[in-house]
């Protein structure tokens, strides 16, 4: 039951499977989409959609099916023939390569070059320019991307994209880290790919932002194409229900309206370096605090230095009225913190180990009798874990890559709850994750907050501020420059005091 | 659009390339330094410091292990260690001291056979890595050993004769190369011509270390399958998302690495005209080729450095020897000494970590 | 340096290799003399004791007037950063450069260096494949012989059965020389032995697990030569029980105390010794050569051979010291009276 | 680990399989060669099987610190002299102090090394170089000046080279050795925090495992084998001696690869490092029998190294 638009369908998938040990992440999958097109696919984290691209975009072979590009039939062996065939993803996964410069990385596959040598001044000009298509202009090329925030890494991958000259552009979850400023940039050079009849596939589990931009959207439910259909065919709530096959009533839980708690975590002139001048901030028991802001106004680094990464941390930081100066995230684990990191595949995963040993990694002390671990208290946590996170999994000793991202982002979850954590840090933990399980980890974190732990909260999704926290603080150059309350947090106030322009507020596209 | 206005304006904030460049290769710029400080007092405190002879002599006694640094560094840009260029090194060294020898034409193919050889070995490396999926690490241990064994079938003594006159030619400098072979002259000898006259007295070691560095590593830094090698070290898997060329890229890093440890190795049948199957020897030159890549500042994770830097980092373990035989250490308190030395080196990279304030910038 | 006819002086210390050995003369320099030493590996026990002998020689009186100066460097096992300390010294117009060689050649270019600066060198313990150097060396073909002649006399009448052979350093052309001078005696007069051949490297450690393998597969042998290790070859047949048999080996303290103890019981040995005391030697020739005097070009030491029945406790072996040192050190021919003990264990005692 | 399905083969049993299946063709091609040449299948014979555990004994014990590096991701080629030293320096001492004494440089050697892995950060293979090139110069300093006794003392003489009925007291140890080794792996927060380390170590030490701790204990447990090896190393020669730790370093590497241990870390079982380790002890011997030449042995190792890794170190193609 394809609703093929107007034009003829560009990429057209038949009968699609993939399996992966004893997974069926895709299920005969039929499948296509138009050129001049902009086509959101939707589905719950393992739904199978990196898996559907990773197919088309030449990374995994499929078991059985016919893909066909332009009425021809194809099939990738690896993303270099599905480049050359003008097939080219933004991967959920990075595709930089951090060590080489942000020129090197955007032309990577196919630089210019002079006489079969690599020409660096040509190279720079050019990635320049398309950088600058993006409106990512103050990116130096010569730097080295591992120095880049990560969300300058994801303009830079898509400046890499841009590069091969699409004519089919995937972009799985490529703008998971961008700050809404650079969305819009984006935003704005996909309608202007799609005007030139680029076919478009644009995965995000962003309702806002498939609504601003997709003509078509495809729902995925395990494994299986659901329904393709234009937009406004359908309204939210359905689509919701195809994604998850039930339907969701309230996104966000109610808060509780309260007066505010006494602080459990007090932190006064906190300063670190150039990125932290000196913030000061409380979070009560009890209490949901957001911290806002564009991306990279350091953020990351008051979750850090809370935790005890970085060195040289002035100010003072109590928690229970108790000072509080970790050296590592051992000293704070013991004392009763737990961060959800940045990036789960580097910092919070050992991705080749099992689920298991994932999840038991910060409460080794408590599980272990003496010196030796406790092997039938290790499997009752991890049995508990799985339930009580409703992580999708077959085999709690299978590789926890094997997870589907959302699934893995509930494993990094899960591990600091088993240590019962009395102030949790968690630094945009739904990046990546589908409505349905966004929805299970705000219901989790307001039901901690009851529970009497205190939660603060980064995200670069503002609805989600606005959604779950009680109060937002909102951060520009290493600063706190607004705080906001109850009814006073709104998109418009976050986005004013995040561009620190006082009550102006911008004018997006 | 904002964008327009974004993408003209001057890129003010943007610091000057030389800046760029001497922070992004601060480990390469240590290695610098230290090599100045180490040949520097060697050189003041010689009897005949900064002389002719004196460079000829260090120039000879560097030029191999330099070229099992090169060879060293490109598998570890890759992410991988190569632990068989000391043995490729001993092996082409003793086919060397087969082929190298009799006339002009005969030692003309021997020299290529012998290059051939140490390229053809490192592209088998290279084979076992990419096709057979074992680690490099553990996979150039293992075919290290088999070059030795190679090396020790061609010579299981040590022994050969290379010709004489290349061997002189080559370990002296321009000067006496010319003169040798009677190139650049005015008739009644070698190497009188006036435009010559300036760099006849560079060694001639010292010009083919160039040759190499500037004729084979720069162009190859600056090919596709180049930059991927310092890709793969950087990021596996982005580098295959990307499009890269892995397999040509990981086969070309070994190949590399076999081509330079043979032409360390020629030089070493060229300067002893002989071969020697010597084991220990062919370790020490493994070991010291890791060290020298990693006090040239080269990361040993991969996708940073350069095999220059590597050169520069064979220096300064070689000007640390030359020390010794300067000062008047006990003999027995030596080895001490130049472990200690060694130690001090390698850590100078601590430095890095001691000052990172986030500590999570020290995992990689 | 040109050649000159014999006879050198002392010609009881420095002796010709052969009848037809040539002789070899440097122009005469004025003393004392700038020397130096330049070591291949160390991390031996052997290298060890002849840098000491070295150092303890040059403050001898006889020559402590002669050198101004003795430099000791090690250069680890690569060829190249010898030849390179070899050349430097030259540079530094020192007089003589008294070395081991890592490898028998390769050293063309710094022999031809140091003539045109009249410094002599000698190569001695791994002598060089050359006639161009004046060298100092034990013979080994005749080590072999020694050790064959030995095991043959101890054997009696026995000539058929199992001989075990353990062997050294592979591609060393001691290890050869030493393995070809065995084979010719055992070979011609007692071809029927069948000779099991093990590699020890000259190491204790080696040695011990070589043998105590070849024991465990070939159950008997009638008779032993091991090049080195020889305490760790002993050891190796001790554990497996093997009953003692006519040995040949080093002359390391260790092994002579074996053999001083279990001679009675069938071990009945031979010591001979690659001596440390070889450094002296060569020290004392270069000084000779710089005085002008014409040196044979290749100077054959005498071989420091003990057995079972001539070993004597606090002469050439000592029961109390430590078992890893080479007692074969002093050659009172040449007036080089450096005993072992007093190298290598000056303050054992002190130590418990 | 939770308990899988019991039946499966586990990923990392499959290499010790291998590695089993190969020790028995090695014994089969050595006993070929001994029933050609002597008519006896001497290397089925239990004196012989023993000795080779004796022998293998040492380069276990040295292999199974290794194996704990290893898995952290690091490695340690400081092990050669360590245990040289430690032999060196039990012999020295002497009388009852003498295995302390041993054990304590390897306790000060596996602190210092990691400290500079886990403080300093220089890779681990870079600076245990250096110090094992410390540790030669001090030993080699010693030997000229203070001319230490070097004999073993009787304690050393029984863990090195006494049987208990029958069965050497070393491979005894070594027994003790590797069920200690497999406990902590597999049942302890340190043994899990080692393949967490190997695995992500940047994931680890924000998990709140205290990872230079862990680093140093790993490099202290491995140098502090190495030492154990080398007093009763130094017990099984009588005496202790300059290199007598040189041929272990690289078998020792060896031998933990073959059993199935990532050399990058992260991944492998303890009972494919005894298996690695026996199956090198009887490779080297069975060669040695066989006469080979150096040559062909050098050829022959490798050889069986890299056939071992095709036949089960092909993983999928790594992408990350
Ligand atoms: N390499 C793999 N090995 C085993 N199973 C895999 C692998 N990759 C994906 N899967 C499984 O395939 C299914 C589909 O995964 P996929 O990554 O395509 O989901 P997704 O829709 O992209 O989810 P998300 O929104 O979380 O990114 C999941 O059940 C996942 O666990
Ligand atoms: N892997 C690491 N890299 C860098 N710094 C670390 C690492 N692990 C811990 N640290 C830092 O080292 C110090 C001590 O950390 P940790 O508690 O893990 O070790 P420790 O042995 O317990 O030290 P201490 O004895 O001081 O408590 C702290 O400053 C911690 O932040
Ligand atoms: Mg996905
Ligand atoms: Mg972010």
């Amino acid at each position: 039951m394809i609703q093929t638009d107007s034009r003829a369908p560009f990429l057209t998938l038949t009968g699609i499977s993939k399996r992966y040990g004893g997974v069926r992440a895709l299920d005969g999958v039929t499948f296509a989409c138009g050129r001049g097109s902009i086509h959101a696919v939707l589905g719950e984290n393992g739904a199978g959609k990196s898996t559907l691209i990773k197919i088309v975009s030449g990374v995994v072979q499929p078991d059985e099916g016919v893909m066909r590009l332009d009425g021809r039939e194809v099939a990738f062996p690896n993303p270099a023939a599905a480049n050359r065939a003008g097939v080219v993803c933004v991967f959920q996964e990075l595709s930089l390569m951090p060590d080489l410069t942000v020129a090197d990385n955007i032309l990577a596959a196919d630089p210019p070059r002079r006489f079969g040598l690599i020409d660096g001044r040509a190279q720079r000009r050019r990635a320049e320019e398309l950088l600058a298509s993006i409106g990512c202009a103050d990116v130096d090329p010569r730097l080295r991307v591992r120095d880049l925030p990560l969300s300058r890494r994801q303009m830079v991958e898509i400046a890499k994209a841009l590069a091969k000259k699409p004519r089919l552009l995937i972009l799985d979850e490529a703008t998971s880290a961008l700050t809404a400023a650079d969305v819009e940039r984006v935003y704005a050079m996909l309608r202007r790919l799609k005007a030139d009849g680029v076919a478009i596939l644009y995965i995000s589990h962003r309702m806002h932002e498939i609504d601003a931009l997709a003509d078509t959207l495809s729902v995925f439910r395990n494994g299986r194409h659901i329904e393709t259909f234009a937009k406004g065919a359908r309204s939210p709530d359905r689509i919701v229900e195809l994604m998850i096959g039930r339907e969701i009533t309230a996104q966000y839980p109610p808060k509780p309206r309260r007066s505010r708690p006494k602080p459990r975590l007090e932190v006064r002139d906190l300063s670190w370096g150039e990125r932290l001048r000196g913030l000061s901030f409380s979070v009560g028991s009890g209490e949901i605090v957001g911290l806002g802001g564009l991306d990279g106004q350091g953020q990351k680094e008051v979750l850090l230095a809370l935790f005890g990464v970085l060195k040289g941390v002035g100010g003072t930081v109590t928690v229970d009225g108790r000072p509080h100066r970790p050296g590592s995230p051992a000293e704070a684990k013991d004392g009763g913190l737990a961060l959800i990191p940045e990036d789960r595949k580097t910092e919070g995963l050992m991705l080749p180990m099992s689920i298991a040993d994932n999840l038991v990694a910060a409460s080794l002390k408590p599980l272990s009798k003496g010196f030796v671990i406790d092997r039938a208290k290790e499997r009752a946590a991890v049995a508990d874990a799985v339930r009580r996170l409703q992580i999708k999994i077959g085999n709690a000793d299978d590789a926890v890559s094997t997870l589907s991202g959302g699934n893995q982002q509930k494993v990094v979850i899960a591990k600091w709850l088993m240590t019962g954590p009395g102030l949790i840090l968690l630094n945009d933990p739904t990046r990546g994750i589908d409505v349905g399980t966004k929805q299970e980890i705000y219901r989790l974190l307001r039901d901690l907050a009851d529970g009497g732990a205190a939660i603060l909260f980064y995200s670069t999704d503002y609805d989600e501020l606005i959604g779950c926290c009680d109060r937002v603080s909102v951060m520009y150059d290493g600063r706190i420059v607004r705080e906001l309350e109850g009814d006073a947090i709104t998109e418009r106030a976050i986005v004013a005091s995040a561009l620190n322009m006082g009550n102006r507020v911008p004018h997006h596209g | 659009m904002a964008d327009a206005a974004l993408s003209t304006a001057p890129r003010a904030a943007r610091g000057g390339t030389l800046a760029l460049r001497l922070r992004q290769n601060a480990g390469l710029l240590g290695a610098i330094g230290l090599f100045v400080l180490f040949y520097g007092v060697y050189n003041l405190y010689h009897p005949r410091g900064f002389s002719q002879q004196v460079l000829i002599q260090n120039a000879n006694e560097v030029f191999t292990i330099a070229l099992v640094a090169m060879a060293q560094t490109v598998p570890v840009i890759l992410g991988g260690l190569d632990l068989s260029v000391g043995a490729v090194m001993t092996l082409v060294n003793c086919l060397a001291s087969h082929l190298v020898a009799g006339g002009p034409g005969e030692i003309g193919l021997g020299i290529l056979a012998c290059l051939a050889a140490g390229t053809a070995f490192g592209f088998l490396n290279g084979c076992v890595v990419v096709y057979g999926r074992i680690q490099p690490i553990i996979a150039t241990l293992a075919t290290g050993a088999i070059a030795i064994g190679l090396a020790l079938f061609l010579r299981p003594k040590p022994g050969g004769k290379l010709d004489a006159d290349l061997s002189w030619a080559m370990t002296n400098s321009l000067g006496d190369f010319a003169e040798t072979y009677g190139l650049f002259g005015d008739g009644s000898g070698g190497g009188q011509a006036p435009w010559f006259q300036p760099i006849a007295g560079i060694p001639v070691p010292l010009v083919l270390l160039v040759l190499v560095a500037v004729g084979v590593w720069m162009p190859f830094r600056r090919t596709l399958t180049g930059r991927t090698v310092y890709a793969v070290g950087s990021a596996e898997g982005a580098a295959f998302m990307s499009g890269l060329p892995i397999a040509r890229a990981k086969l070309a890093a070994f190949t590399m690495a076999g081509f330079f440890a043979g032409v360390g190795g020629l030089f070493l049948a060229i300067q002893t005209s002989t071969g020697n199957a010597d084991i220990p020897q062919a370790g020490a030159y493994t070991l010291n080729s890791i060290a020298a890549v990693v006090i040239g500042g080269t990361s040993l994770l991969g996708g940073t450095g350069g095999a220059v830097a590597s050169v520069i980092g064979a220096l300064v373990l070689r000007a640390i020897s030359f020390n010794f035989r300067i000062f008047d250490i006990p003999p027995l308190m030596q080895p001490l000494v130049e472990g200690l030395v060694l130690l001090a080196a390698v850590s100078l990279g601590a430095l890095r970590a001691l000052r990172t304030r986030n500590r999570l910038e020290l995992f990689r | 340096p040109k050649t000159a006819s014999g006879p050198g002086p002392e010609p009881q210390c420095f002796k010709p290799w052969k009848a037809d050995t040539k002789y070899m003369q440097w122009p005469k320099k004025d003393g004392p003399y700038r020397v130096a030493i330049v070591n291949g590996f160390v991390g031996n026990t052997w290298r060890i004791q002849m840098i000491q002998t070295a150092k303890a020689y040059a403050e001898q009186p006889g020559m402590k007037e002669r050198i101004k100066e003795l430099k000791v460097v090690s250069t680890g096992t690569d060829v190249a950063a010898q030849l390179g300390a070899m050349e430097d010294f030259i540079n530094q117009g020192y007089d003589a450069i008294v070395t081991i060689a890592v490898a028998p050649d390769g050293f063309d270019r710094v022999i031809r260096l140091a003539d045109r600066n009249n410094v002599v060198v000698v190569p001695f313990d791994n002598v060089l494949d050359t006639d161009k150097v004046m060298q100092v060396n034990e013979d080994q073909l005749e080590i072999g012989r020694i050790a064959g002649r030995h095991i043959l006399k101890e054997l009696g009448s026995k000539r058929e059965g199992k001989i075990l052979e353990v062997r050294g350093l592979p591609g060393n052309s001691v290890d050869r020389d030493r393995h070809l001078g065995f084979r010719e005696v055992v070979e011609k007069e007692a071809p029927k032995f069948q000779i099991i051949e093990i590699v020890g490297n000259w190491d204790d450690g080696t040695s011990q697990k070589a043998t105590a393998d070849a024991l465990a597969v070939h159950g008997r042998f009638d008779a032993v030569f091991t090049q080195g290790g020889s305490t760790g070859t002993v050891r190796a047949m001790m554990d497996a029980k093997h009953p003692f048999v006519p040995m040949a080996g080093e002359s390391e303290n260790g092994y002579r105390k074996l053999i001083a103890e279990h001679a009675k019981d069938g071990l009945k040995g031979l010591s001979y010794g690659q001596s440390a005391g070889l450094v002296a030697i060569s020290m004392k020739a270069a000084l000779a050569a710089l005085e002008g005097n014409p040196m044979p070009q290749l100077i054959s030491v005498p071989i420091p051979v003990e057995d079972y029945t001539s070993l004597k406790a606090g002469v050439n072996y000592w029961p109390d010291l430590t078992d890893n040192f080479f007692t074969a050190n002093a050659f009172p021919a040449c007036g080089v009276n450096i005993s072992a003990p007093e190298i290598m264990a000056k303050d054992a005692q002190n130590v418990k | 680990m939770i308990a899988g399905a019991p039946l499966a083969l586990r990923a990392d049993t499959k290499p010790i399989l291998i590695a089993a299946g190969f020790v028995l063709v090695i014994l089969a091609v050595g006993t070929a060669y001994t029933l050609a040449t002597q008519g006896a299948a001497t290397l089925l014979s239990p004196a012989y099987l023993i000795q080779q555990l004796q022998t293998g004994a040492f380069l276990g014990l040295v292999a199974a610190g290794m194996m704990l590096v290893i898995l952290i991701g690091h490695i340690d080629l400081s092990v050669a002299w360590t245990l040289a030293a430690a032999a060196m320096t039990a012999t020295a001492v002497g009388g009852p102090l003498a295995l302390p004494a041993g054990l304590a440089v390897g306790v000060a050697v596996g602190l210092l090394n990691g400290i500079g892995v886990a403080y300093l950060r220089v890779p681990s293979m870079i600076f245990t170089l250096g110090v094992n090139a410390v540790l030669r110069g001090l030993m080699v300093a010693q030997t000229g000046g203070f001319a230490p006794q070097t004999a073993a003392t009787d304690a050393m003489r029984f863990l090195g080279a006494e049987r208990i009925a029958g069965m050497p007291v070393a491979v005894l140890v070594w027994a003790a050795v590797s069920l200690l080794t497999a406990g902590l792996l597999s049942r302890t927060a340190f043994g899990k925090a080692l393949y967490g380390m190997g695995n992500s170590e940047a994931a680890a030490y924000l998990s709140g495992i205290r990872t230079r701790r862990v680093t140093i204990l790993a490099f202290v447990l491995c140098s502090v084998l190495a030492s154990l090896a080398g007093v009763m190393l130094a017990g099984y020669s009588t005496k202790a001696y300059q290199g007598m730790g040189d041929a272990y370093v690289l078998p020792a590497i060896a031998a933990v690869v073959i059993g199935g241990t990532h050399i990058l870390g992260g991944r492998g079982r303890y009972l494919g490092t005894v298996v690695g380790v026996i199956l090198i002890v009887l490779l080297n011997s069975v060669l040695s029998i066989m006469q080979m030449p150096e040559a062909g042995r050098q050829v022959i190792y490798g050889g069986v190294i890299i056939a071992m890794l095709l036949v089960y170190g092909r993983g999928a193609p790594t992408r990350s």
